[in-house]
């Protein structure tokens, strides 16, 4: 897909001065963050926390590290927002699905437990 | 009808970013992306596109967990390497996790420096990141290997719930083939960028089209992307 | 023009149909009245749409068809109109949803007095089971589904001694009384519908889904599968009896229990289902064997 | 009214002259098969889909012929009455609509109408038609396969799909569900550029707000189906493990025919949320692309600008928002979490509102207009007619106690006929004969096209109008026949409908007699014959080259939709015409 021909040279490498060259500092630095947060929510695990602690920690980490990677290693930071929200917002319907299927699996469990459940 | 004709912005300046910025964007002529190139733009959406594929993956997996009454083996138990006697938790998976980020980085190098047109540190870069791709992958091979041995199925497994398996093996086999056939075009384009095609301007080969280096960002946007599910994927179906 | 008249037609013609046509909702025999009152609500609030839209647009048709020396009007747009019947749609919309809404709670809400009746689905038969004497359903799986006992009762369930199977022979229900139908597969998705009653629910395998209705009169009702089923889906026909108070005494009274039947196969030696079987966890993981 | 527009985008030039030459067909191959022209591509795209749906048609003349006269086939066993309808839905919905709209539409309009040479990836677009194809060939090597093409109905809900007692369990399921992994990356890789074409690729002055509804239409479908297919997918593919690999995705435990089943703990119902979190956009995948195109035509022929622009567009844009939101309304008896009703009833009926206000904008374009009876604006009408009616059955189903009775009865099968098997497919009608002239340079023979029209449209109401109160008594959909039951009474009503059915799927072999006819014996037709607004029509030559326009790209400055403007010397005015020196 090698494509972009058309683009006068000059055109693609304006369009990149913001988003490219900033310091290689800058990706050291992010890639250390992504490092430490991957070994939180792995020592989250090995020191047993449980219950919605250990929910709240995982999430927490997994959208943090998503958001870097987003962020900065896709150079979304740097986009404008016409490109930002036109990726963004459509992930909402996810969200929505993933809120009814919760709700639905539970009611299944539930009725899984008082039909199949342990016999009395 | 004169308030549906607002006029494209110049492009030496941009118009302000922030609502009014998006407002200027959406409603100019030719491009809603203004800076945006039609590959970049593709590879976007693209990965929107995918982004469902994944989160739907996901949600199968996580309803399967949930409605089922058989209880779930314990990943960080099934994941655990016996190093020294004692065994590690989920080790091998956090390996594989830091593996994957070098690998982002490195990525985010070989863009940089494509961008800085530095032919020979653009394709090195992006031929370690093909290697750690590879690494990766192998490391999940040797995973599957260690899961079968045990007698994990994808109809069963002796711990229980069988969609224990199923979801395993299917989500992180999907998660592989994104990895692998991201090392493929890693490969083709380090060789382009070696070559110095995108310095030179030679033909693509089916497209016969030029490039240029923004491919390589482009390649890197989904590799980022693959990382990003990894991120996911780990914390979802390994620490839950 | 002669477009113009078609549309005409077309709405007169459908009038007609829906006012004269013999075609229409079997007299009904539950208590979901409401639910016909909210179709009947929907006929009338879009019933008068569909005539007033296509009529309008007849007119348009005629009277503003091409004449050389007319020249349509310009103009793009116009918020008032464009408003006004926006939400005069809401409000028809409302006034359909809301007395939906109120119906549909109603029928999610199963009284308390209501008594348990079980339908099992199968390819490509009903069978039906009731509490018995102590008014409890014993616990049934699946997995315990076998020759002597096709509708998988768990036979340690001190409950399901006295359930009442029924295979291969109508439902009788008793008249007025509250029924909560517990709907159960032993393969795949069925759907128990009897017009008659206008409630309707799939059956799925893996859960237990429920209706509930009060049968409001006499008589001998079809049942009839209202899910793709296979190939048998067409003819997965059952019968449904609503008796009086002494019928279904008599009826009542000809009905075998679960623990007769279990008491024969058990002497005849031949009994496959034990407590041994894991029963309990009917839905715990199994390598296949 | 008109605006130059100034200060256009430097950096962006849609691709020039020099890129085009670069894919510029050398030999026979290159030009009518291997084609990456855009505009060939979208008429292999077109007459594949066509073809495949004259094969669904004949699909559906059988299932009349066997509900109304059971028997009088032989053939048509249950066995055989589940395959095809199995694969008379799924052929329409999918390989007929979804890539007629898209695939053939899509491409020959988006780059015409924006002013493109192109869709932005030629070479990309190539693979999405021939992947197309290959997963049409899978599907139809289906009915070849030992066992036949599967009958487990479109929506393919296991158990039952992958299990004994159900048609074409050994193969034709498996073919399908290939067949359909295919469809949804051919189509990927054609949606991805139409995208990308309408948000990237549009030529100056060319503003999102100047854009012809048909690009609107077909844009945001497009989206919706980047954003459907993937649940789609991904539902196939854990069907396909349960059936191959013996996974437990969608199966409980079973017993099955007296015995035991190596599944356990899945759950049914999570494939009915994954197929309709599909479903329902792609009900709308196919409607949108009719909004559309029907809102260009009637503007056209009536001579008027269309009503409420910027109401419609938005109209769509919300329609396509809230379809991703109301998926559960299939699945009210499903014994799904029975408080979902309430929420997915209020956003179903919510729907209503937006769709309702485009309807009223066609209606108020012909409204004051100078209408001309042309065939294109008779089928836009018989759009609007068959739409409404089929839209307020529609209520009837989104209001979740009144689908209680009504679901999974022929009431069901007569609203999403009325809705997208008659009037979508009035669209496809009324658009091939508007854009004939334009993709063949000759005109269609009109009275032919008359005779068609008048049986299409009041045959296919005549099919699908009574069939809602066959739904009301209570028969089911899906039933191989009624047999001995108290609803025999809709026997007669049977009849009419399939008489009906027989005589409008005759009348199509009309209308591709008048295709072909008129594809050599046509009178010419001019570049623009129906003196229209929008970019298609302004091209140097009809049919258009390769690269569309000559040398230079049009400008746009004004609207699609400047008819019958005061004081303009034509009743029409090109989007590509300057406005005069002290404005119009
Ligand atoms: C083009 C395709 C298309 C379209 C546009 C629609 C439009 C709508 N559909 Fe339909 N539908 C299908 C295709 C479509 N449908 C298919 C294929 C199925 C069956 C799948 C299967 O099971 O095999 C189905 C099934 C289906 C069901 C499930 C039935 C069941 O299985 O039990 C429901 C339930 O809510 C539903 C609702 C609606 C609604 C509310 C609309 C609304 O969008 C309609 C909106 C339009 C109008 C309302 C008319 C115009 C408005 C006016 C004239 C103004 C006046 C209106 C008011 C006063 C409010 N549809
Ligand atoms: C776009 C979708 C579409 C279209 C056009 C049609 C067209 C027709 N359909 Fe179909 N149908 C479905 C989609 C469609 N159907 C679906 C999704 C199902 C559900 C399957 C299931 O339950 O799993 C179904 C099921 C279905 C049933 C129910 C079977 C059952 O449940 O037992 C019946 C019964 O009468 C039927 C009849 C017809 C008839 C008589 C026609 C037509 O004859 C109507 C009259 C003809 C026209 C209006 C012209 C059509 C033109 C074309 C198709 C273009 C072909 C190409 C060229 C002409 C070049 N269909
Ligand atoms: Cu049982 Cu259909
Ligand atoms: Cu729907």
């Amino acid at each position: 897909m090698q494509t972009t021909a058309h683009l006068p040279a000059d055109a693609t490498v304006a369009t990149h001065t913001e988003g490219q060259t900033h310091s290689i500092r800058l990706y050291l630095l992010v890639w250390g963050w992504l490092f430490v947060l991957s070994t939180c929510s792995y020592l989250v695990d090995y020191f047993h926390v449980q219950g919605y602690l250990r929910w709240f920690l995982i999430l927490m980490f997994m959208i943090v590290k998503a958001g870097l990677i987003v962020g900065v290693f896709m150079h979304m930071a740097w986009e404008r927002l016409a490109l930002v929200y036109a990726i963004l917002v459509p992930p909402v319907a996810v969200l929505v699905f993933v809120a009814i299927m919760v709700l639905e699996s539970d009611y299944t469990h539930f009725l899984r437990l008082m039909f199949f459940g342990p016999a009395p | 009808m004169a308030e549906t004709t607002l006029s494209g912005p110049r492009s030496e300046h941009l118009p302000p970013d922030g609502w009014e910025g998006v407002a200027a964007d959406w409603s100019s002529d030719q491009r809603a992306f203004k800076n945006v190139s039609w590959g970049k733009a593709m590879m976007w959406i693209f990965l929107l596109s995918d982004t469902f594929v994944f989160s739907c993956f996901l949600i199968g997996y996580m309803t399967a967990r949930m409605s089922t009454l058989a209880p779930w083996p314990n990943p960080s138990e099934v994941f655990a390497l016996h190093i020294g006697g004692e065994s590690v938790p989920l080790i091998l998976i956090a390996i594989m996790t830091f593996i994957l980020i070098s690998s982002s980085g490195t990525m985010a190098m070989a863009v940089n420096f494509g961008y800085r047109g530095d032919r020979v540190k653009t394709a090195v870069f992006m031929l370690i990141t093909a290697a750690f791709g590879a690494t990766f992958v192998g490391m999940q091979a040797f995973e599957w290997t260690k899961l079968i041995s045990e007698g994990v199925r994808p109809w069963g497994n002796p711990w229980g719930a069988p969609q224990f398996g199923s979801s395993f093996f299917m989500i992180t086999g999907f998660h592989g083939t994104h990895v692998t056939i991201g090392v493929i075009f890693l490969l083709i384009i380090a060789r382009k960028v070696l070559r110095g095609d995108f310095d030179t301007g030679r033909r693509g080969f089916f497209t016969s089209r030029k490039g240029n280096y923004e491919i390589v960002e482009i390649m890197g946007l989904y590799w980022h992307f693959v990382d990003l599910v990894w991120v996911f994927i780990f914390a979802l179906f390994y620490l839950w | 023009m002669a477009i113009a008249l078609a549309l005409v037609l077309v709405v007169v013609g459908s009038v007609l149909f829906h006012l004269w046509s013999p075609w229409w909702m079997t007299p009904i025999a539950s208590n979901w009245r409401y639910i016909d009152d909210t179709i009947l609500i929907t006929f009338w609030i879009t019933g008068v749409v569909f005539v007033a839209v296509i009529l309008f647009m007849a007119y348009c048709l005629v009277r503003y068809r091409y004449r050389p020396d007319r020249q349509a009007a310009y103009e793009p747009e116009n918020k008032k109109l464009e408003w006004g019947l926006t939400i005069a749609t809401a409000v028809g919309v409302a006034a359909m949803l809301t007395p939906g809404l109120f119906v549909w709670n109603h029928f999610i809400t199963v009284p308390d007095d209501a008594v348990e009746v079980e339908a099992v689905g199968q390819q490509w038969a009903w069978s039906f089971r009731l509490p018995g004497k102590d008014g409890k359903l014993g616990m049934a799986t699946t997995n315990n589904v076998s020759d002597q006992n096709p509708l998988g009762l768990v036979s340690v369930d001190p409950n399901a001694k006295d359930d009442i199977i029924i295979q291969g022979a109508d439902l009788h229900l008793l008249e007025g009384k509250p029924i909560k139908l517990l709907m159960r597969s032993i393969d795949v998705i069925h759907d128990f519908y009897v017009p008659e009653f206008r409630a309707k629910m799939d059956i799925v395998p893996g859960i237990v889904t429920h209706v509930w209705f009060i049968p409001t009169r006499t008589g001998t009702f079809e049942l009839l599968c209202a899910e793709m089923c296979g190939m048998g889906h067409y003819s997965m026909r059952g019968q449904v009896v609503v008796d009086n108070a002494k019928d279904y005494q008599t009826w009542l009274d000809q009905q075998t229990t679960f623990g007769s039947t279990m008491a024969q196969a058990e002497h005849l030696k031949t009994a496959a289902v034990g407590p041994s079987q894991g029963e309990e966890h009917p839905d715990a993981a199994r390598v296949p064997r | 009214m008109a605006d130059v527009a100034h200060g256009a985008y430097e950096g962006v030039r849609p691709a020039e002259v020099p890129d085009v030459e670069l894919y510029h067909p050398k030999s026979w191959w290159t030009t009518y098969v291997f084609s990456q022209d855009a505009k060939v591509i979208a008429i292999q795209y077109a007459l594949t889909a066509m073809s495949i749906g004259l094969v669904a048609l004949v699909l559906s003349w059988l299932i009349r012929i066997q509900l109304a006269f059971p028997g009088v086939l032989p053939f048509i066993d249950a066995h055989a009455y589940y395959q095809i309808i199995t694969m008379h839905g799924m052929i329409m919905v999918i390989y007929l609509l979804t890539a007629l709209f898209l695939g053939g539409f899509g491409n020959y309009l988006i780059p015409l109408m924006l002013g493109a040479r192109d869709m932005v990836f030629p070479y990309v677009n190539m693979l999405s038609y021939w992947i197309y194809l290959l997963a049409v060939l899978v599907l139809v090597a289906s009915f070849f396969a030992p066992g036949g093409p599967t009958g487990a109905g479109w929506t393919l809900y296991p158990p039952q799909a992958i299990l004994e007692g159900t048609p074409g369990q050994e193969w034709g399921i498996i073919l399908m569900l290939s067949s359909l992994a295919l469809f949804i990356i051919g189509f990927t890789m054609g949606g991805l550029n139409y995208v990308v074409t309408v948000l990237q690729g549009r030529t100056r002055g060319m503003t999102l707000m100047r854009m012809p509804l048909s690009v609107w239409g077909i844009f945001t479908a497009t989206v919706m189906a980047l954003l459907a297919f993937p649940a789609l997918f991904v539902g196939v593919v854990m069907m396909m493990f349960d059936k191959l690999l013996g996974t437990s995705f969608f199966m409980p435990s079973i017993a099955q025919m007296g015995q035991h089943l190596s599944y356990g703990g899945g759950s049914p119902i999570l494939f009915q949320h994954l197929f309709w979190f599909f479903g329902h956009p792609e009900v709308y995948i196919v409607a949108l692309p009719a909004f559309g195109i029907v809102s260009d035509l009637i503007s056209t022929h009536a001579r008027r600008n269309i009503f409420g622009y910027r109401m419609m567009v938005w109209a769509i844009v919300a329609i396509g928002a809230l379809s991703f939101v109301v998926w559960a309304h299939h699945m009210y008896v499903s014994g799904m979490n029975p408080y979902f009703g309430f929420f997915f009833a209020t956003s179903t009926l919510i729907i209503a509102i937006p769709t309702a206000i485009k309807v009223y904008n066609w209606v108020l374009t012909l409204w004051r207009g100078n209408i001309h009876f042309t065939v294109p604006l008779l089928f836009a009408v018989a759009f609007i007619v068959t739409f409404v009616n089929g839209g307020i059955t529609g209520l009837f189903l989104g209001n979740v106690v009144v689908d209680v009775p009504l679901s999974d009865t022929m009431f069901v099968v007569a609203h999403f006929h009325m809705v997208m098997g008659v009037a979508p497919i009035m669209v496809v009608f009324g658009a091939i004969y508007h854009w004939y002239p334009k993709i063949t340079g000759r005109m269609y023979n009109e009275t032919l096209a008359q005779i068609h029209f008048w049986i299409t449209f009041l045959g296919a109401y005549a099919i699908f109008f009574p069939m809602h109160y066959v739904g009301l008594m209570g028969v089911p959909r899906r039933y191989y026949e009624l047999g001995e039951s108290h609803l025999s009474s809709s026997v007669t009503l049977n009849h009419y409908i399939t008489i009906a059915a027989l005589i409008v799927g005759a009348a199509q072999m009309v209308f591709i007699f008048n295709m072909v006819w008129s594809l050599f014996k046509g009178k010419e037709a001019g570049g623009n014959p129906w003196r229209a607004t929008t970019l298609e029509w302004q091209t140097p030559h009809t049919p258009p080259r390769h690269g569309n326009w000559g040398k230079e790209l049009p400008v746009v400055y004004r609207w699609a939709y400047d008819y019958s403007v005061p004081g303009a010397a034509e009743d029409f005015i090109p989007q590509n015409q300057p406005p005069a020196p002290q404005g119009a």
